[in-house]
C-alpha cells in the first residue's frame, strides 16, 4: 500500500531540493499560502530558486522570507508591489523577474499540467509582453503565443485532504494551489485538516488524489491578513450592502 | 468644481445594468460598488477567484481566507461561488465579464491604456489589469483628469508602457465623460461635463483630439 | 432583477432557434443527457443544424431523435458507435461528420469557453487527426495546433442549480456539461432540483451562475442505462471488489 | 495451448505497481480489474471523469449518474473523485496517468498502433484511445495475436488509420510477451511464451522483424 502522508514539511521535502531548482508556491497574496512549506525551505541551505508565484510575499512574511535569505535567484509573478526588499534586491541587480499577466500565468500553469506546450491569448497584443513571442491572427484578431510552465517542485496549501491527496480548498485561499497541483514533478500539499478516505464528497474534490505526491497536516497557521477592511456594526442597515 | 471621488464613482454607477457581472479595479473604481442603483442587480467578480462579492465584513469577522483582489477583507453572498485563479481569468478571458471599470496613469484618445508601470520609478507588476484591458465587453476608466503635476492623463498616444491597445470604451474623469473612438481616427468625444466645468476648461486640461456633443442636461 | 428562471424546456428555447445553428449537447452516451431540451427541440421545425456531442444518442433516445427527424446536418463527436441510423445516414451522404479525440474535443470547448484561438497537443500527431493542421515541435516534441470551439447555443444537464445559475453536477454525469456552458452565446441548463441562492455552498459550486442565461426545472427523466452491469450479492466476498 | 483471456488479464496484471494510477480500454483490458494483485493498491481512472473506479454495483443498485467509459454502470469508492471531461483529458494529456492497457487491432514492431477505424467497414470514432496513446506514461497493448481471419494483427508497419505513433512498449497477446522497440530500428523483442507455445509458432504467426530474448521461466 503506496503511501502519501508525511508527518510535517521537513520530512516531506527531505532530499528533494537542490540549487537552481524551480518551485511553483501557491497563494494570492498572503492568502492560503503553503507556510509550513515556505518555512521549511527557509530553514535549508538551498539557492538560487526559481519560484513562480503570483506575488512574493510581504514584509516579513511568506516568500519573503526566502527573499530575505537570498535563497531566490528569479521571480516568475504577476504583481510584486508592496515589497520593498523585492524592489532593492531587483533594482540592485540580485534578482531576476519575469513578470506576466496574471491570467496568462495562470493559464500557463493550468497548460503545464494538462500537457499543453503553448496556447493563444488576447493579453498582452501590442505591450511589452508580446515582445519576441510569436504573434497570430484568427478570426481577424490578434493573439501571442504564450509557452506551458512546469516546476520541479509545487507546494500548495489546501483546507483539507484525505490520506489519497484528494483535496479541499476554503473560499479565495483556492487561487493559484489548484493550478500548481498539476505542473510539478513533485508536489508537496499541506492542509489544515487531514482525513480519513470517505470523509470528502467525491462530488466536492477540488483536486483528485492523483495529482498529489506527499501530504502533511500543517500546524502553527498564521494567516496573516495583508488589509484587513471591515464595516462598523451599525452601518448593518445602510444602503452599502454591496459595497465591496 | 468638478465632480469628487464619490461623484465620479456614482457617475460610473449610472453605467451598471441589471443582470450585469461586473469587475471592480483598485482605487475609484472600488467605490463603485457603493453606489449601484436600487433595482439594479449586479454581480461583482473578484479576480482572486470569487463570483459575487459581498459587502466588508463586519468588525472582528474578518476571514482571512476571504479577501478581493485588492487584499481586502470581504464577505459572500448567497450567490457567491469559488474558483481557482486558471478559472477566474477562464472567465475573464472568454469574454464572460460585461464591464469594468479601472483606474489608469494614461489613456489615449484611440483607447490604449497604460496603468501598470512607470519604468524606473514604479515596479509593481500588471496583476490581472492587462487581461482585464483585453478581453472584459466595455472597459470604463475611472481617474483623475490630471496628474498632481497637472499633467493631462489623457493623451493622444500614451507615453508610458501600455496595459492594452484599443480597448477603453468611456473615460470618466472630474471634469466630465468622454467616449474613445476604439476603431482610431476620430479622437475622444466628450458627451458630458461635471457641474461648472466649462467645454474651454476641459479642452485646456486635454492633450487630444476631442469632439463636443453634449448629452441632454449636464451631470448632476 | 434579472431573471434567469424558466417554467420548461420549450419557454427556454422560444425563438432561440434558427436552422443550421450549432449546438453544443452535454452527456457521455446517455448519461447526463439535457433530455427536456432535446425533446423540445425535435418538436420544433428547426433543421441544418451542427451539433456539437461526444456522442450522438442511442437507438430511439437523445440526440439520435433529432438525427431520426432528419433535424442534423453535422456532427462533430469522438464516438458515434452503437448507432445504426447514423451510420446509415453518414454511409448514404445525408450527415457530416468531424471525429475528434475525445480529449481534444473537451479541451477544444474548454478553450472556446476561455478566450483560447488555438492551442497545441500530442493527442492525434502522425495520425489522419493532424492531416492539414499546422505540426510545431516544442522541446524537441511535435505537437497539433487544434482550435477552439463555440456555439451558438449550449444545452446542458446539471443535478442541482439555484436561481442565480450556480449548477451542481452529480457523479460522471458532470462529464462535457461544465465544459460547454461556458462556450455558447446563449446557455439553457436544465436541472433535477431548482433551488433558491444559499443552497449550494460556493466552496461546492461547479459551474459559477455567470455561465448560465436560462435555467428551468426538468421532469419526466427517463435516464435510460446503455449497459447494465451488475455484480450478484454472493459475489460480495469474492476477490473481485476491483473489478470495473 | 496459449492463453485464455483471463489469464491474459492475469498476465497483464503483473505489470501493475503499488501506488499506480492506470486507464484500462474496453474489452479484454477491462478483466484487468479482477486480478491486481493483493498487497498493490492501484487507482482506476475512467476518461468520462472518474478516479477510483470501485466494482460493478449489485443487482438493484445501478446508478445511472455512475458510469465508466464504457458506458457500463459502477460504483465508487471512499477515494473516488469525480470530474468534468476537460479536466479529465487534462489528466491524461498532462501525463500524470501511469499506465494505459488497451486493445488493438493492429500493432507496428515500431509501437504505432492501430485500434479505431477499418475505413469502409467500420464507423464508430477514436473516443479517448488517441489521448490515452500519446499521452500515458507507459501503453500495453493486450489483444489476440491473430485476427479472427489468422492473419497476424503484429505488423511491421500498420495498414490501418493509426491510432498513435512510437506509443506501445508491451503487447501481451495469448502467445506471449513482446517488447517494442519505440525508437525504431531494433523490431520486437519476445521475453516472454505462453505455455505450450513456442518460438517458431510465435514466428510463424507475427508478421514483424523480432528477436528472442526469454526472461526467466515461461509464463505460468
Amino acid at each position: 500500500m503506496s503511501n502519501k502522508v508525511y508527518p510535517d514539511a521537513a520530512s516531506a521535502l527531505d532530499g528533494e531540493l537542490f540549487d537552481g531548482m524551480t518551485i511553483m508556491s501557491g497563494g494570492f497574496g498572503l492568502c492560503g499560502n503553503p507556510e509550513n512549506s515556505i518555512a521549511a525551505i527557509a530553514q535549508l541551505p538551498v539557492k538560487g530558486l526559481t519560484v513562480i508565484s503570483n506575488n512574493c510575499g510581504a514584509d516579513n512574511f511568506g516568500l519573503w522570507t526566502l527573499l530575505h535569505n537570498g535563497q531566490i535567484a528569479k521571480m516568475i509573478s504577476s504583481y510584486v508591489g508592496e515589497n520593498k526588499l523585492f524592489e532593492q534586491l531587483y533594482l540592485s541587480g540580485k534578482l531576476q523577474l519575469e513578470l506576466n499577466p496574471q491570467g496568462t500565468l495562470a493559464e500557463r500553469i493550468r497548460a503545464g499540467g494538462a500537457g499543453i506546450p503553448a496556447f493563444f491569448t488576447r493579453t498582452g497584443v501590442g505591450t511589452v509582453v508580446a515582445e519576441g513571442k510569436p504573434v497570430q491572427q484568427f478570426d481577424g484578431e490578434l493573439y501571442v503565443m504564450e509557452r506551458g510552465l512546469r516546476a520541479d517542485l509545487a507546494i500548495v496549501k489546501a483546507w483539507k485532504g484525505d490520506t489519497s491527496g484528494n483535496l479541499v480548498f476554503r473560499k479565495t485561499a483556492r487561487n493559484f494551489n489548484s493550478v500548481m497541483v498539476t505542473a510539478a514533478k513533485l508536489t508537496v500539499v499541506e492542509v489544515e485538516q487531514l482525513v480519513q478516505p470517505g470523509e470528502i464528497d467525491p462530488d466536492a474534490v477540488h483536486t483528485p488524489g492523483i495529482y498529489v505526491d506527499r501530504i502533511f497536516q500543517g500546524s502553527a497557521y498564521e494567516k496573516r491578513i495583508e488589509r484587513m477592511t471591515t464595516r462598523p456594526r451599525q452601518a448593518a442597515a445602510q444602503a452599502g450592502g454591496k459595497s465591496a | 468644481m468638478s465632480w469628487t471621488r464619490d461623484q465620479m464613482a456614482q457617475r460610473a454607477a449610472q453605467e451598471l445594468h441589471d443582470g450585469y457581472y461586473v469587475n471592480l479595479g483598485i482605487g475609484i473604481p472600488t467605490l463603485v460598488a457603493n453606489f449601484i442603483p436600487p433595482g439594479v442587480d449586479v454581480t461583482l467578480q473578484s479576480e482572486n477567484g470569487m463570483l459575487g462579492m459581498g459587502p466588508f465584513p463586519y468588525e472582528g469577522e474578518a476571514d482571512p481566507d476571504l479577501i478581493n483582489a485588492g487584499k481586502q477583507t470581504i464577505t459572500e453572498l448567497p450567490t457567491s461561488s469559488f474558483f481557482s485563479s486558471a478559472d477566474s481569468f477562464a472567465m475573464i478571458r472568454g469574454g464572460h465579464i460585461d464591464l469594468t471599470i479601472l483606474g489608469a496613469m494614461e489613456v489615449a484618445e484611440n483607447g490604449d491604456l497604460a496603468n501598470w508601470t512607470i519604468p524606473g520609478k514604479m515596479l509593481k507588476g500588471m496583476g490581472g489589469a492587462m487581461d482585464l484591458a483585453a478581453n472584459v465587453k466595455r472597459l470604463i476608466v475611472l481617474m483623475e483628469h490630471t496628474s498632481k503635476d497637472g499633467e493631462s492623463k489623457i493623451l493622444q498616444r500614451c507615453k508610458l508602457p501600455l496595459t492594452g491597445t484599443a480597448c477603453v470604451d468611456l473615460i470618466i474623469s472630474d471634469l466630465g465623460v468622454f467616449e474613445c473612438d476604439k476603431k482610431g481616427g476620430s479622437g475622444l468625444k466628450l458627451i458630458e461635463l461635471a457641474p461648472g466645468v466649462t467645454v474651454d476648461e476641459v479642452k485646456a486640461k486635454t492633450k487630444a483630439a476631442m469632439t463636443v456633443a453634449l448629452q441632454g442636461s449636464p451631470g448632476k
